[in-house]
């Protein structure tokens, strides 16, 4: 394996809540591989969109309170925030999952686009523009010249976030952060949204982090995935393997849990029974055993680790550790 | 599109101007029973001296048409005559408006220099003491009342100041009575009355700066600007502080009514010959033609204040577009 | 479920047999204001002329994305809206503006779940308040009674009977959605429309509520207007599928068919986009991509509201210029320009009628000839033409021109797009070579491909616009 | 005497009342108002008596050039003299414009553009004034007799009907005919003897014709020249008008007196008493009518010199004596109003109220008029035992309730003033008070000023009102006491009717003889002391404060605002 562009390794964010800390992101570690897309899959509050702003330093309020993110050889939790700002928008960008809100309404397209290449490049207002306006035609913006002068409320849903990821692409970052970049959208929007980012991975070779909840979203855009629940992850591996042989209960449960275009014949769904966990109040042991159909006892006991299961597959379950194989009642 | 909204807008604010002053007039007379405006308690005058005096002004006619007389004469530009010392109405309100534009401009600029970073503060720092003490000094504006802080103000410093023989700032009017009038010296009658208004627009927009500061900061777009990994300095104030703002300038032109009444207090403790402090005099004394005529000024500023703000706001908000 | 009087009287002429809820050319349009006076300078056209059947016991899935209309279409059926025009008929009868106790009455058979349960249940009443709310509305049970049927309700929608004391907020998302289903389920609706009721969920728990509501509708025979924009749970959960893009039904099918067979473009597009979670499946898809975004409901297109966007109008006319037919498989057209509207073939007939010289004896349309040959004789008889669906076989070849010709006849060729006129002139030539005399040209042209000068290189006079405005060709 | 001074309470009324709308008095009156009163207990009538003597002019020679600044809380409204009828503007016309007449301090009449007070003809009907020689308008032109008949001409002619003039009734009723058989004489012809004809209308600040008289009665309402005379015949020329703060005049060369001392009068206007006091601490002022309240605040200002006198103004209360009325039931009763004034501690009133600025009253007339008798047949000193043996003795007796009745009628009414005036409220509550102890029960309420003016000459549903009266110098009382005002828009609103004190009011107006009205009035004041239908609390005194670089001043009873026949001779020691 050659060396990874970025190296998470036991990152923790902690949150401080009235009711008490939250461990957002507990002990998280994955790899990005230049040109990669990875997915990273979970519910709501999972800890995938603070994952990726600890990587930004953006988690505020949250604290990063552990572990370390390697990127080009130094520790970007320890970098000063001027370093940080030099990587920020520079080498890692991020778009966001709202594109409605994601730009400042009072400035025009062309000029917000065109704002990392002022920062960074120390471009001037005019290099600038222009090379936001191609960026904006390369995004898909249909005559970007006059539409970068709109604001951004003249702009549809879809368009704004070509315009996001055309600034994000500007000062061509070697990682590019796409967290929910879909959820707000149109299906068919989306469609165009995931078509374009595709693109963007093939021809700039951006690597790409694609955070999601949507599993067909991933099946289609990664070559690895990362299923985080409750601050942790759970599993991971190349999309292909989770899908077809999920490692861990609660990937195989999600999975049999949503309904399918292609599906045949109807069939019930087999829902995950239970709640997600509260994360002032982690249940001990694994996260997810309360809602597990194969847990054991083990599993209320003591938290398993993220351990190589199978040829390609990490996954944190003591069920499938030992050796066990997910089957379907 | 814009004229046609400005009309539009302008159409509407008719509206607003005829009950506005329909409703100052109803409260006159219900208040002032058979008062004569200008008469006074005062032995020369006898009974058909009233009622003469009752004729010519008008005020034996039912209200309904005393104000359709007024209207029509309004309409025909003729604001009429003082009913206390018969000079035109109009010559009262553009004599007194330069003091008061004066006063009043001073202290929205001031209100806004100091305001606005105070509230960049108070947001940037939520809970520190510079946010601690914002707040005491937004709250102390709120219930300091002005003519008592105006009061203070020429306690210290006109009375005890000169008493100490220190350099002293004039208490009243807008120049000095002797050999005044030039700008040294009008900047020196303004400072007393423009801090005490100044202080009270301070207290509340640094407030509201804050607020809506908070808010702002809170927005998904800041955090794109941060992603661009830009220093935080310029995110709040190029991202931050202009969205900040929108809302303010709605504040500030509901402040341009303040050019009739938003000083009244002031321009009372201080004398400050303007327009507030003709329109509270006049009042008290039931001069119906001067108060009516002020009123409809006002009124119209108002109006012209709200619209200006709708469409400074849409300079600033390009989201918003008038059709 | 026991039936309550009021609600026998709504079933008087209305068998089982027929639709439980019939929708007719339904319109909801909302003012749109706008200046000081707020006058209302156009309309919204949310629901723009729909015709829906629901039949008892079945769930009918409605698709769209945000803003076609589809939650506004729910609304208006079950008459928490008032309809702009169109008829809304339950069980047989026209309720589309019954008012007062007649209304009331209605509210007993139908009922709505909510897409957010956050926003949808007030956080000052306990569950049993809410639950019991429309029991008290409708007067169906009180004291011990009510309290059991509260209890009842939660039971049966797999919540603890404890928690009627409880408050909305100690409550996670599929549990409120629970909730709210529990109301809904208070006056014994025979009709429920369920509005997004999974898409503020955790996808853990979409399945948990999609697999309640099946469950509740086998065991009291209800019916759904199942309204989302994620067409794999609506296709998972109806018996039909509505599809739905700007204020109109776009294509209706069963689930199956809809996805194996979509007839419109519109529907083949949505069901592409529509990420499948298999890695297998979802790389070798072929994707078809929309382009731009929805058009304004405010002004919706002209002619086909998908036109806009539709990768097959894309080489048309924009506009007036709808009539088309398929170069490439145009099942869907036929499906619903020849087969569901013939007034609309009538006047297409009569357009074309007016277009044609008098002199002409018989129609040839290599383009359109499958299609219209059948019905071309009509000039000789005066009447519109009828337009006969055939399947096309080919292209722009004289072999298409199937019928008898007689030498000399007098002949008009009618061909629908030309985009270089390449087509036409092998068209005329073929004629010409069988001695027909070609006497005129109708041609629908696309603007800016040369097609016209070519065409008038062939020196035959032609109406170059088939002009049929604002045809409701969806 | 001047009718046109007789607006002058109501200026002062109207500063109080608009004033302390905003409560600013009460709070200083909490802070330093309260100190002020603990040490005027402790010795201020000394001090007070110590600050009296002052205003005569001192024996340096007066130096050329220099200004005043004098102080004025009231806006002043118009500057022509005819149209004017208030003290603001009367101050500042009386600088502009001299009258046919002037006054001094103790009220007596002198000629001002007349050479002398005439004599009246031997009919009383006829008044001949001579003009000075070589009397000029601040532009050169002669002032002739047409000036001053055209000034009169302006309030009787019907011509000028339309002129908005408050002189209009009396001058109307009043004036025959005016002559000029040559330009330096004007014979006034009356159509009935009046005596205080010379002054009530003698003092007219007299326009320029060749100005004004090319203008309709209309015109003149709005002329230009009433809000920037641009000729006069007083001491000081108009120089502007910046509305609202101040008017500034400047030095009249061609006066008749003599050109002034002083190159520049300024009149500023003042939010109030308390800035005004300020300002002549500060020296921004260096004139200015001081009210009692702010005197302490003043006492210690070295450069301040101030003196007090008595005005023609008095604070009276009055009963509604109607008999169509529940109170006319109660105060148709003599002994209940002798008594309840008996029972009025009137002496606590001045001192606490107005921090013993002002003198408890004997009598209907003020102090300033020379028919005003000190000791008038009846003296009401506070004597409680006294007022309830009256009440005893006409039959009030106290009920359980400890309030008086008589006949199934409680001695039980209201009270109205003016909300605002600090000092009327006050004097409400020690009535309520006083009245209480011998069982009377009477209750505040303030109303606001218009309503309370309306109350007195119109409505007249109250029961006792309490209000301040402005006197000129001719002791005639009709407007408040004669039955004639007892008519709606009338003064006379405690509907006092008396048929003897009707014909003494109409005796002494009806003739010139100086003796027998001072008897006649002598014999007013007796019948209103045992009459007491509206009793005066106390008699006003003026306080005037200035700078001590001011010279030539002589502030008194008439020469407080509007007629300064020494203006011309004020100067400044420092010539600035």
């Amino acid at each position: 394996m050659t060396q990874p562009l970025l190296e998470v390794s036991d990152l923790h964010t902690v949150f401080s809540t009235k009711e008490g800390m939250v461990k957002a992101v507990d002990g998280v570690s994955f790899e990005l591989h230049a040109g990669e897309t990875l997915g990273i899959v979970g519910e709501s509050g999972c800890g995938k969109s603070v994952t990726a702003l600890s990587i930004m330093r953006l988690q505020r309020p949250g604290r990063i309170v552990g572990g370390k993110v390697m990127f080009k050889g130094q520790d970007l939790t320890r970098v000063s925030e001027y370093e940080m700002r030099e990587v920020r928008g520079k080498e890692i960008a991020m778009i966001f999952q709202d594109p409605m809100t994601s730009l400042n309404p009072v400035y025009r397209v062309g000029w917000q686009v065109g704002e990392p290449t002022r920062l960074h490049g120390g471009w001037d207002a005019k290099k600038a523009l222009s090379s936001a306006v191609t960026m904006l035609a390369r995004v898909g913006i249909p005559s970007a010249a006059a539409r970068a002068k709109d604001y951004p409320h003249q702009f549809s849903g879809g368009m704004r976030q070509r315009a996001m990821i055309a600034m994000g692409l500007t000062t061509t970052p070697e990682v590019l952060i796409a967290d929910e970049p879909t959820t707000a959208l149109d299906v068919t929007i989306q469609a165009q949204i995931l078509d374009l980012l595709r693109d963007v991975n093939r021809e700039f070779g951006t690597a790409t982090i694609l955070i999601t909840h949507n599993l067909g979203v991933v099946a289609g855009m990664c070559q690895r995935l990362i299923v985080m629940y409750a601050g942790k992850i759970v599993e991971a591996g190349p999309t292909t393997d989770v899908f077809a042989n999920p490692k861990h209960p609660y990937t195989w449960s999600l999975l049999r849990s949503i309904p399918r275009l292609d599906a045949e014949r109807h069939e019930p769904l087999k829902p995950i029974e239970g709640l997600p966990p509260n994360l002032v109040d982690l249940p001990a042991g694994c996260s997810f055993h309360p809602r597990c159909v194969f847990k054991v006892d083990r599993c209320s006991r003591d938290t398993p680790a993220l351990l190589q299961v199978g040829d390609t597959q990490r996954s944190a379950c003591w069920v499938t550790q030992s050796g066990t194989e997910l089957k379907g009642a | 599109m814009l004229a046609k909204y400005v009309a539009r807008r302008f159409l509407a604010s008719l509206i607003v101007v005829l009950g506005v002053t329909a409703i100052t007039l109803a409260l006159m007379k219900t208040t002032s029973g058979s008062y004569v405006p200008g008469i006074d308690l005062n032995p020369a005058l006898r009974p058909e001296d009233i009622a003469r005096l009752r004729t010519q002004l008008g005020l034996d006619e039912p209200p309904q048409v005393w104000y359709a007389t007024w209207l029509w004469n309004v309409i025909h530009g003729d604001f009429g005559r003082s009913m206390i010392d018969g000079s035109r109405v109009t010559d009262h309100i553009f004599e007194r408006l330069p003091n008061t534009l004066e006063l009043t401009a001073t202290a929205i600029v001031i209100g806004v220099l100091v305001a606005v970073p105070l509230g960049v503060i108070g947001a940037l720092r939520r809970g520190s003491k510079a946010d601690h003490g914002l707040t005491v000094v937004s709250v102390a504006g709120f219930a300091v009342p002005q003519f008592w802080m105006g009061l203070m103000l020429i306690l210290i410093f006109s009375v005890t100041l000169e008493q100490h023989g220190l350099p002293w700032l004039p208490s009243s009017g807008a120049f000095s009575a002797f050999q005044g009038g030039d700008l040294l010296d009008r900047v020196q009658h303004l400072i007393l009355p423009a801090t005490v208004l100044s202080f009270f627009y301070t207290s509340t927009w640094s407030r509201f700066i804050r607020s809506s500061m908070l808010e702002v900061l809170s927005q998904d777009y800041i955090r794109t600007a941060r992603a661009k990994g830009m220093s935080e300095r310029r995110v709040v104030y190029l991202h931050g502080l202009r969205n900040a703002l929108i809302p303010l300038i709605t504040l500030i032109g509901l402040e341009l009514p303040g050019l009739v009444s938003g000083g009244l207090v002031v321009e009372v403790v201080f004398g400050w010959p303007g327009i507030g402090k003709l329109a509270f005099e006049r009042a008290l004394q039931y001069d119906y033609t001067t108060v009516m005529g002020v009123t409809f000024f006002a009124t119209l500023l108002v109006i012209a204040g709200n619209l200006l703000a709708d469409l400074l706001y849409g300079v600033l908000d390009p989201r918003i577009r008038y059709g | 479920m026991p039936e309550a009087a009021t609600a026998k009287h709504l079933t008087m002429a209305w068998t089982a047999n027929d639709p439980l809820l019939t929708v007719s050319d339904l319109k909801v349009w909302f003012p749109v204001a706008s200046g000081v006076m707020q006058r209302t300078v156009g309309h919204v056209h949310a629901v723009d002329g729909v015709d829906l059947e629901i039949r008892a016991g079945e769930t009918l899935g409605l698709v769209g994305e945000s803003g076609c209309g589809k939650s506004t279409l729910g609304r208006a059926a079950i008459r928490l809206l008032k309809p702009t025009g169109g008829t809304v008929h339950f069980k047989g009868e026209d309720i589309t503006s019954i008012r007062g106790e007649h209304l009331r009455a209605l509210r007993r058979e139908m009922a709505m779940i909510f897409q957010d349960p956050y926003a949808s249940l007030d956080p000052r009443q306990t569950v049993g308040d809410i639950i019991g709310e429309p029991i008290d509305v409708h007067g169906l049970a009180k004291g011990k009674e009510r309290q059991d049927r509260i209890r009842e309700l939660l039971r049966v929608v797999g919540m603890n009977p404890r928690f009627a004391d409880r408050y909305p907020h100690e409550f996670s998302g599929g549990q409120r959605q629970r909730i709210g289903i529990a109301r809904a389920l208070a006056v014994e609706p025979t009709f429920i429309v369920c509005d997004e009721p999974i898409s503020a969920l955790d996808v853990s728990i979409q399945a948990q509520i999609i697999n309640l509501l099946e469950n509740l509708q086998s065991k009291f025979k209800l019916t759904y207007l199942f309204i989302a924009h994620d067409l794999s749970v609506v296709k998972h959960i109806s018996n039909r599928v509505a599809v739905m893009y700007l204020g109109k039904i776009m294509e209706v099918a069963p689930g199956q068919q809809l996805y194996r067979r979509p007839r419109h473009p519109y529907t083949g597009s949505l069901l592409s986009a529509i990420p499948i979670p298999d890695p297998k499946v979802e790389l070798q898809r072929k994707r078809l991509i929309l382009q731009g975004d929805v058009a304004s409901p405010v002004n919706p297109p002209s002619g086909c509201r998908f036109r806009t966007r539709c990768p097959r109008a894309a080489s048309y006319l924009k506009g007036d210029f709808v009539l088309r037919s398929g170069r490439r498989s145009n099942r869907y057209f036929d499906k619903f320009l020849f087969e569901t509207d013939p007034a609309l073939l009538k006047r297409i007939g009569a357009e074309l009628a007016r277009l044609v010289p008098a002199e002409t004896q018989r129609l040839a349309a290599p383009e359109l000839g499958a299609v219209l040959l059948g019905g071309a004789v009509s000039l000789e008889t005066g009447l519109p033409l009828v337009l006969v669906r055939k399947e096309p076989k080919g292209y722009g070849t004289a072999k298409q021109l199937e019928g008898r010709f007689h030498a000399g006849e007098r002949v008009t060729v009618i061909e629908d797009v030309v985009t270089t006129g390449g087509d036409s002139l092998r068209s005329i030539e073929a004629l010409r070579a069988a001695e027909l005399d070609v006497i005129h040209l109708v041609v629908v042209l696309d603007r800016g491909e040369g097609g016209e000068e070519n065409i008038r290189e062939a020196r035959i006079p032609y109406s170059p616009l088939f002009r049929i405005q604002d045809l409701p060709l969806d | 005497m001047s009718r046109d001074e007789d607006a002058g309470d109501s200026g002062f009324e109207r500063f109080e009342h608009f004033l302390e709308q905003w409560s600013r008095r009460d709070f200083l009156k909490r802070t330093g108002g309260a100190a002020a009163y603990v040490a005027f207990l402790a010795g201020g009538v000394e001090f007070l008596e110590a600050c009296a003597g002052g205003g005569g002019t001192q024996s340096a020679t007066p130096k050329k050039g220099g200004h005043v600044v004098e102080g004025n809380i009231t806006d002043i409204r118009t500057l022509n003299s005819m149209l004017s009828s208030d003290t603001a503007s009367n101050q500042v016309i009386g600088l502009m414009f001299d009258g046919l007449l002037n006054q001094k301090k103790n009220g007596d009449l002198i000629g001002a553009i007349a050479q002398d007070v005439p004599k009246p003809s031997s009919d009383g009907l006829t008044y001949t004034f001579k003009l000075r020689d070589n009397l000029k308008w601040s532009d050169g032109q002669a002032i002739t007799a047409d000036d001053v008949k055209f000034t009169y001409a302006l309030a009787y002619d019907p011509q000028y009907k339309d002129f908005a003039s408050p002189r209009r009734g009396d001058l109307s009723k009043y004036i025959a005919s005016i002559d000029t058989p040559d330009p330096k004489t004007v014979v006034v012809k009356t159509t009935q003897v009046y005596a205080p004809f010379l002054a009530s209308h003698g003092l007219y600040g007299i326009l320029p014709k060749h100005v004004l008289g090319n203008l309709d009665g209309k015109a003149l309402n709005s002329a230009e020249f009433n809000s920037g005379p641009t000729v006069v015949n007083g001491p000081f020329k108009f120089k502007s008008w910046d509305k609202g703060q101040q008017v500034t005049l400047e030095r009249n060369d061609s006066y008749w007196g003599g050109a002034p001392y002083l190159d520049q009068w300024i009149v500023k206007v003042l939010p109030d008493s308390v800035a005004l006091t300020n300002q002549l601490k500060t020296g921004e002022l260096d004139i200015g009518p001081v009210d009692p309240g702010q005197f302490d605040n003043l006492k210690t200002t070295e450069s301040v010199t101030t003196t007090e006198f008595p005005v023609p103004t008095f604070t009276f209360y009055a009963y509604n004596l109607n008999p169509d009325t529940k109170a006319g039931k109660l105060f148709g009763d003599k002994a209940v109003r002798q008594a309840l004034l008996f029972a009025l501690n009137r002496k606590q009133i001045v001192d606490a109220v107005f921090f013993g600025h002002g003198k408890v009253a004997n009598s209907v007339e003020p102090p300033t008029s020379w028919a005003y008798k000190d000791k008038p047949k009846i003296l009401y000193t506070f004597d409680k035992a006294k007022a309830e043996s009256l009440l005893d003795g006409a039959g009030w007796a106290k009920g359980a309730d400890g309030i008086r009745a008589k006949g199934g009628l409680k001695l039980k009414f209201d009270m109205i003033t003016n909300a605002g005036n600090k000092q009327r409220e006050s004097m409400l509550q020690v009535m309520q008070q006083s009245w209480k102890d011998i069982g009377v029960e009477a209750t505040p309420s303030l109303i606001q000023f218009p309503q309370l003016v309306s109350q007195i000459v119109n409505i007249r549903t109250f029961d006792v009102f309490l209000v301040g009266f402005n006197w000129s110098n001719d002791p005639d009382e009709a407007p408040l006491y004669h039955s004639r005002n007892a008519v709606p828009g009338g003064f006379n609103g405690a509907d006092f009717k008396n048929d003897q004190v009707d014909s003494i009011l109409d005796q002494a107006l009806g003739t010139l003889d100086k003796a027998k009205r001072k008897q006649l009035y002598e014999q007013f004041q007796d019948i209103m002391s045992e009459e007491v239908p509206s009793p005066v609390v106390l008699f006003n005194t003026g306080i005037y404060g200035w700078n001590k670089r001011v010279q030539g001043t002589d502030f008194g009873s008439f020469n407080q605002f509007g007629n300064r026949p020494w203006a011309h001779t004020v100067w400044v020691t420092d010539g600035k």
